[in-house]
C-alpha cells in the first residue's frame, strides 16, 4: 500500500487511524486469536475504577433496531490488576490507551495517578459518561461545569496525551468540546452510547435488570457524524469519532467530518477481526481517491454544507 | 474442565441447511482450520450477514452448540424462534455465514464408576448430543428428554442410534410418558448408585435438576443459554450472578457450571 | 373486540390510541385510498407555517441503518391553505390535531390565531424543534428560557387543547416537560427526530444538500421510549408517545412507560396501512393480556425498575 | 396527462423472480385488485419485507417502475445496485413483497401524426416499454436504446418483439453504435418532422436529451428515478426544482414532466 497511513492522535503517533472502543475490546488480549493487534493503530481498554468492580445483574445486554443496549455498569478489574496483569500480557508495539471512569472526581485523579509513568500506557481517557453521585446520578459528561472540574482534577494528575470521552446526551456537544478545550485536554472522544430503553411487551418491565442502558451500533452512527462534525467546528482539539462504524467506509465518515481517527466498539462483537478489515479499506479508499496521506481525509468534507 | 481450544473466526459456507423435526433445522458448516472441540462448547453465528447482503438489523450474532463435527464440518441443530433463527433458517447451500468458534468451556467427563445422567429439553438437547456420542460405551449413560411435543423434540434418532439409554417425556405425551423430564430424571436418582447430572434446557428445569440431584448428594453441571453479544469474554453482557455474590461470565466461564455456585434467583 | 380502545389525551377523545406523526401523514387524505381514517385515533396534519413555504433543495431524505434521514425545511400549503382547501377534504368524524411551527413566536402565536375556532380542529401541537431565528438557530424546544416563551405565547393564542412536541437534542427531556406543565400545556408530544448527519464517502459531502438532518425510524425508538418514560416520571401532563413505532407491540411500549397515546411516523411510509393495523393490534394485546380497557395500559410499566 | 386509478396497499405474491441479462432481473408478482397502470407509472416495493423476518434495515420501500401487466400479474425488471435490489434480488416464488401502487402520473399520449421517440436508458428502460407497446401500431414509435454494455440492456428482445423501430447504443460497441444514445437521437431529431421525445434514464443522459429536442423546438418529456421514501406524496422527499423556483414532488405530480419546466442544474 503505497498511502501513508500514520495519523497523530492529540500527541499519539499511530500506524493507522483505527483503534477499538472501551468496553468493546476487553484487555487486548482477548481478541489475539482472531486479529494481530498490530495491524490497528492501537485499543482503548475497559474502562478502570480504583477497585475491582462487579457489575449489574442480568440481563445486561439487549438486541434493538441495528444496535444493542448494555448496562454493564462499573465492572472492571480494577486499576492495579490492569496494570499488574493486563498489560505485562500484551505483545511489544501495541498501543495501549487506557481508560478511567469513577464515581467521584478525586477517584478519577486517584486512578490517573496509579497509571502515571506506566510505561505501556500510550495515553489516557477520560469516561465522562459515567453518573456523578454528588449531582445526583447526572453524567459528569452533562454539566459543563462539572466536566470543567473533572477535566481540570484530570489533567493535573496526567503527563502522558489525554482524551476526554464525551456524552452524547447533551444539547449542546460544541459547548462540552470548548469545557475539555478550555481545561487543557489533549484530545476528545465522541460519543459513548446513547441512554435508552427497551421493554418487554410480555413481562411489562424493562429488558435489561437496570432499566436504562445506552444503545451502541449502526443506529447511533449517523448521530455521532453529527456530533463529530459539530465539535470539529466548534475546536481546534483533535478528535477521535465514535459510533456505529461497522466498515471502512462508515470509518471515512468520521475522518472527512474531522475525526483524527476511529474507534470501532460494538462491531467487534460481531466480527472480531474487524478492525483490521477497517485499517486496511481506509487505505485502500485512499489509494482509490488519491489521496497520499490518510490523514489528508481529516476534515476534508465538502464545507459550505451541514 | 477441558482445556480450550483456541477459537477462529471465518466466512462458513453453507453445506445444507434442511429442517429436522417441527420447528428445528439441522445446519451445516464448512469451517476451514476448525480446531475441534469439547462437548458442551459453541459457536457465534451471524444470521444478519447471511445473506450477502449487508444489513445491521438483526444485529446480534447467536449463540449455537457444536451439535457434531466431522473434520472441518460442523453441525448445528437449531429451533426457529425469532428474528435471528428466522434468517438462519433462510440461508442456503453455498451462501456464507460468519462463525467464531469453539467457545467456552466444555462439560467435563464424570469420575470413575461415575453413571452419567444427561438431562435436556427443549434447545438444550443440542448441547448434550456430543457429549452423550464420547460418554457413550465408556461410561453408563442415561439420556433424558424433555420437550412439549413429539415434534419438538431435537435429534431424536440421532440419540437413539447411540450405545445409551435414552428416555423421553413429552408435555402431551405425544413422545414416550406424558409429564416433565424432571420425573424421569428423579426416578434415575432414585435408582441410586454414584452419578453425575449434566442438565441444558430451560432455566427452570435446569433449576429443578439441581434441586433434585442436590438432595440426593449427586453432583450437578448446567450448561445456561443467556443472551450474547460477543460470545469471547469481552462485552461482559452474559454474566450469571453467583452464590457468593460474585458474577462469571457464561460464554468463558461457562457455558458449564457447577449448579452449586450459580444464584438462581437471580438467573435472567 | 370487547376491549375498550378508548383514551382521552390532553382532553381530546380518541376512539384508540393511534395517531399518525405530523409531516408522516400528509393532510390525511393522501392516505384515502390505502387506509380508513376512522379505523384510527386520528392525525397529526404537516406542520403549519404563515404563509406556504418551499423546503430545501434536494436530496431532501437519505436512509440510514433502521431509520431515515431527513431534511424537508418547512414546505407546507400554509395555515389558510390548510383551513380553506385541507381540512373540508377529510370525512366526517376524523380527529384532525393541527401542527404549527415558525421561526419566531409571534408568528407561532398568529398561526395559531388562524386556527382558532375552525371547528375540525379537535388539537393544536406546537412543533418546539423549529430553529429559532433569534437565537442563533438553535430549536425553541432545546433552551428552557425560549420554550416557556413559546409556550406562554401558544397558550394564549390556542383554546383547544395545546400539545407541545418536544425536541429530543437536549440534556435534560424532564426539564423541558416540567417547563411545558409550568406555562399551562395541556399536554407534550415526543420525540421529534434526532439531528444527525449522513455522509456520501464518494462526492464528500453530506448526502443531504442541507447537511443535518433528522433520524427518524426504529432506530431511534429505545431512544425515545427513554424520553417518554423519564419526562411521565417528571410530570403529571398527558404524553404523546413518538419514535420507530412499527408494530402494535411498539406502541405498547410507550403506553407502558406512560403514554396515553403514540403517533405512528416514518412506518406510514413504508405502509400506508400500518397505523390501522397498530390499532387493532394493541386491542388485541390488551385482550390477550386481559387489559378491560386499552387506558389502563398506560404506565403500566413495572416499577422500580429504570 | 392521464387520469390516475387509484392505488392499493398489498402483500403481492412473488410469481417469478429470475435474471434477466446482466445484473438485471425480472420480478412477476400477483397483485389481487390490481387496477391496471399507465405507461410510466410506478410502484413502491419493499424489500426489507421480503423474506418473512421482520426487519428494520434496509428500511424504505424502494420505487420501480411497472414493466407490463397481465390482470392481477404485474412485471418489474430492475437492476441490483445497492442492499434493497439486493434483498429483492433473493426472494423467492411464494414469499411475499409489500406493494403499494400504481403511482405517478404516466407518460401522455403523442399529438396526432406526431412521431414517438422514446429514448432510455441503465434502469430507465423499464420505464418505457409499455409506452412502446401501447403506441406501438398506432404512431410512428422509435426506440432508442442506451447501455454501457450488451448485458446491460433491460428487455430488448421485447422491445423486438413490437413494431417499433429499434436502435441501440452503447458505451462499449458490444451492441449496436459504439457510443451514447443521445447520439443515436440527435440522428433521429436531424430526420426532422412533427415529434415528441420521451426521455427516462441517468440524469445527464435525460438533460442532453433535453437540450437536444429544445434546439430543434421539438417537446420532451422526461422520467425522473429520485430517492423516494413513501411514493404517495406524504414524506417531500422527493421534491424536484422547477424554473419557476418552486418545486414538485415526482412521486405525485411526476415521475413524468415537461423537460421545459425543471431547474436542470438543482437536480440530484
Ligand atoms: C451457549 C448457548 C448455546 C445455544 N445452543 C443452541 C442450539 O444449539 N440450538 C438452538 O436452537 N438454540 C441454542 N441456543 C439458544 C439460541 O441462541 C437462541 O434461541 C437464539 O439466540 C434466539 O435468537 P432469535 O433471534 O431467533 O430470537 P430473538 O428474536 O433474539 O428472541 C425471540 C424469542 O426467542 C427467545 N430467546 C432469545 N434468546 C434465547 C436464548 N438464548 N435461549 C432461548 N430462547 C431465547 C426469547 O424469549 C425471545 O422472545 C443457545 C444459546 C446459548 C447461550
Ligand atoms: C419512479 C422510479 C422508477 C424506477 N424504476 C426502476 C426500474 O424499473 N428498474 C430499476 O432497476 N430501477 C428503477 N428505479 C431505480 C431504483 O428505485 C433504485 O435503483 C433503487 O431504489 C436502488 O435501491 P438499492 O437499495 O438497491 O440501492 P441503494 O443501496 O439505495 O443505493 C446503492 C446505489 O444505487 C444508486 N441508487 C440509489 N437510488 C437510485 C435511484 N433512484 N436511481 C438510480 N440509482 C440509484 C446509488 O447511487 C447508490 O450508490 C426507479 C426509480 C424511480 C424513482
Ligand atoms: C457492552 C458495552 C460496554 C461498554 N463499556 C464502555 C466503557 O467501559 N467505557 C467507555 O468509555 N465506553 C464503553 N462503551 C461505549 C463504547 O466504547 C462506544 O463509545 C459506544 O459503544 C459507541 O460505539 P459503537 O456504536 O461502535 O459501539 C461500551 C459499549 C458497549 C456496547
Ligand atoms: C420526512 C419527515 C417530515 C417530518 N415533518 C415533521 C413536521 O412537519 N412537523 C413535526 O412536528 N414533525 C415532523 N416529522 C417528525 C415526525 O413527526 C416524528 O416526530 C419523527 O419522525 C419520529 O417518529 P418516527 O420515528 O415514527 O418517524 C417529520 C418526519 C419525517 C421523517
Ligand atoms: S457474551 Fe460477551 S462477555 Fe459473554
Ligand atoms: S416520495 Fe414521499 S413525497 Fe414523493
Amino acid at each position: 500500500m503505497s498511502v501513508d497511513t500514520g495519523v497523530d492522535l492529540a500527541g499519539i503517533p499511530l500506524r493507522n487511524p483505527v483503534l477499538t472502543a472501551s468496553g468493546t475490546f476487553g484487555y487486548g488480549s482477548e481478541f489475539a486469536p482472531f486479529l494481530d493487534l498490530r495491524r490497528i493503530g492501537g485499543f482503548v481498554a475497559k474502562s478502570l475504577t480504583l477497585e475491582p468492580r462487579v457489575g449489574n445483574l442480568p440481563p445486561r445486554i439487549a438486541e434493538a433496531p441495528s444496535g444493542m443496549l448494555n448496562a454493564i455498569s462499573l465492572e472492571n478489574v480494577g486499576v492495579d490488576a490492569f496494570v499488574r496483569e493486563k498489560l505485562p500480557a500484551l505483545p511489544e508495539g501495541v498501543v495501549v490507551i487506557a481508560s478511567v471512569f469513577e464515581t467521584e472526581i478525586d477517584r478519577y485523579a486517584e486512578v490517573c495517578k496509579r497509571l502515571a509513568g506506566v510505561g505501556r500506557v500510550a495515553g489516557i481517557e477520560i469516561n465522562a459518561s459515567c453518573p456523578h453521585v454528588k449531582s445526583g446520578g447526572i453524567e459528569f459528561g452533562q454539566d459543563p461545569a462539572v466536566l470543567a472540574q473533572l477535566v481540570r482534577a484530570a489533567r493535573r494528575a496526567v503527563q502522558v496525551p489525554m482524551l476526554v470521552k464525551l456524552s452524547p446526551n447533551v444539547t449542546d456537544i460544541a459547548a462540552m468540546a470548548r469545557v475539555c478545550e478550555g481545561e487543557g485536554a489533549d484530545g476528545i472522544s465522541l460519543i459513548n452510547a446513547v441512554q435508552a430503553l427497551e421493554v418487554d411487551v410480555e413481562r411489562r418491565r424493562p429488558v435489561l435488570a437496570n432499566g436504562l442502558g445506552g444503545l451502541s451500533g449502526p443506529a447511533i452512527r449517523p448521530i455521532a457524524l453529527r456530533m463529530v462534525w459539530q465539535a470539529a467546528q466548534a475546536v481546534k482539539l483533535p478528535i477521535c469519532g465514535i459510533g456505529g462504524i461497522t466498515s471502512a467506509e462508515d470509518a471515512v465518515k468520521f475522518l472527512l467530518c474531522g475525526a483524527s481517527a476511529v474507534q470501532v466498539g460494538t462491531s467487534n462483537y460481531l466480527d472480531p477481526a474487524i478492525a483490521g478489515e477497517i485499517a486496511d479499506g481506509i487505505a485502500a479508499y485512499a489509494e482509490r481517491c488519491g489521496f497520499a496521506r490518510v490523514s489528508d481525509l481529516v476534515g476534508a468534507l465538502e464545507s459550505g454544507t451541514g | 474442565m477441558s482445556d480450550r481450544a483456541l477459537p477462529i473466526r471465518t466466512d462458513a459456507q453453507v453445506v445444507s441447511n434442511e429442517s429436522a423435526s417441527g420447528a428445528n433445522l439441522r445446519l451445516v458448516l464448512r469451517v476451514p482450520g476448525f480446531p475441534g472441540f469439547e462437548p458442551g462448547q459453541f459457536a457465534m453465528l451471524s444470521p444478519g450477514a447471511c445473506t450477502g447482503v449487508d444489513r445491521s438489523d438483526p444485529l446480534l450474532p447467536r449463540p449455537m452448540a457444536i451439535y457434531r463435527a466431522r473434520g472441518d464440518e460442523i453441525e448445528v441443530v437449531y429451533k426457529v424462534v425469532g428474528r435471528g433463527t428466522g434468517l438462519l433458517s433462510q440461508v442456503r447451500p453455498g451462501e456464507r455465514v460468519r462463525v467464531v468458534g469453539p467457545l467456552g468451556l466444555g462439560f467435563g467427563e464424570p469420575g470413575p464408576g461415575e453413571r452419567a445422567i444427561l438431562v435436556a429439553g427443549g434447545t438444550g438437547i443440542a448441547s448434550v448430543y456430543e457429549l452423550a456420542a464420547r460418554l457413550a460405551g465408556r461410561f453408563d449413560v442415561v439420556v433424558l428428554l424433555g420437550a412439549r411435543t413429539r415434534d419438538d423434540l431435537m435429534g431424536r434418532d440421532d440419540f437413539a442410534g447411540l450405545d445409551v439409554r435414552l428416555e423421553i417425556a413429552s408435555e402431551d405425551g405425544s413422545e414416550g410418558i406424558e409429564g416433565l423430564v424432571t420425573a424421569l430424571l428423579e426416578d434415575e436418582l432414585d435408582a441410586g448408585g454414584p452419578a453425575r447430572v449434566y442438565a441444558c434446557g430451560p432455566t427452570a428445569m435446569m433449576r429443578a435438576a439441581a434441586d433434585l440431584a442436590a438432595s440426593r448428594g449427586v453432583a450437578c453441571v448446567v450448561s445456561l443459554e443467556n443472551t450474547m453479544a460477543c460470545g469471547f469474554g469481552v462485552c461482559l453482557g452474559c454474566a450469571a450472578p453467583l452464590a457468593d455474590g460474585g458474577s462469571a461470565l457464561v460464554c468463558r466461564d461457562g457455558p458449564v457450571f457447577d449448579a452449586n455456585i450459580l444464584r438462581w434467583d437471580a438467573l435472567a
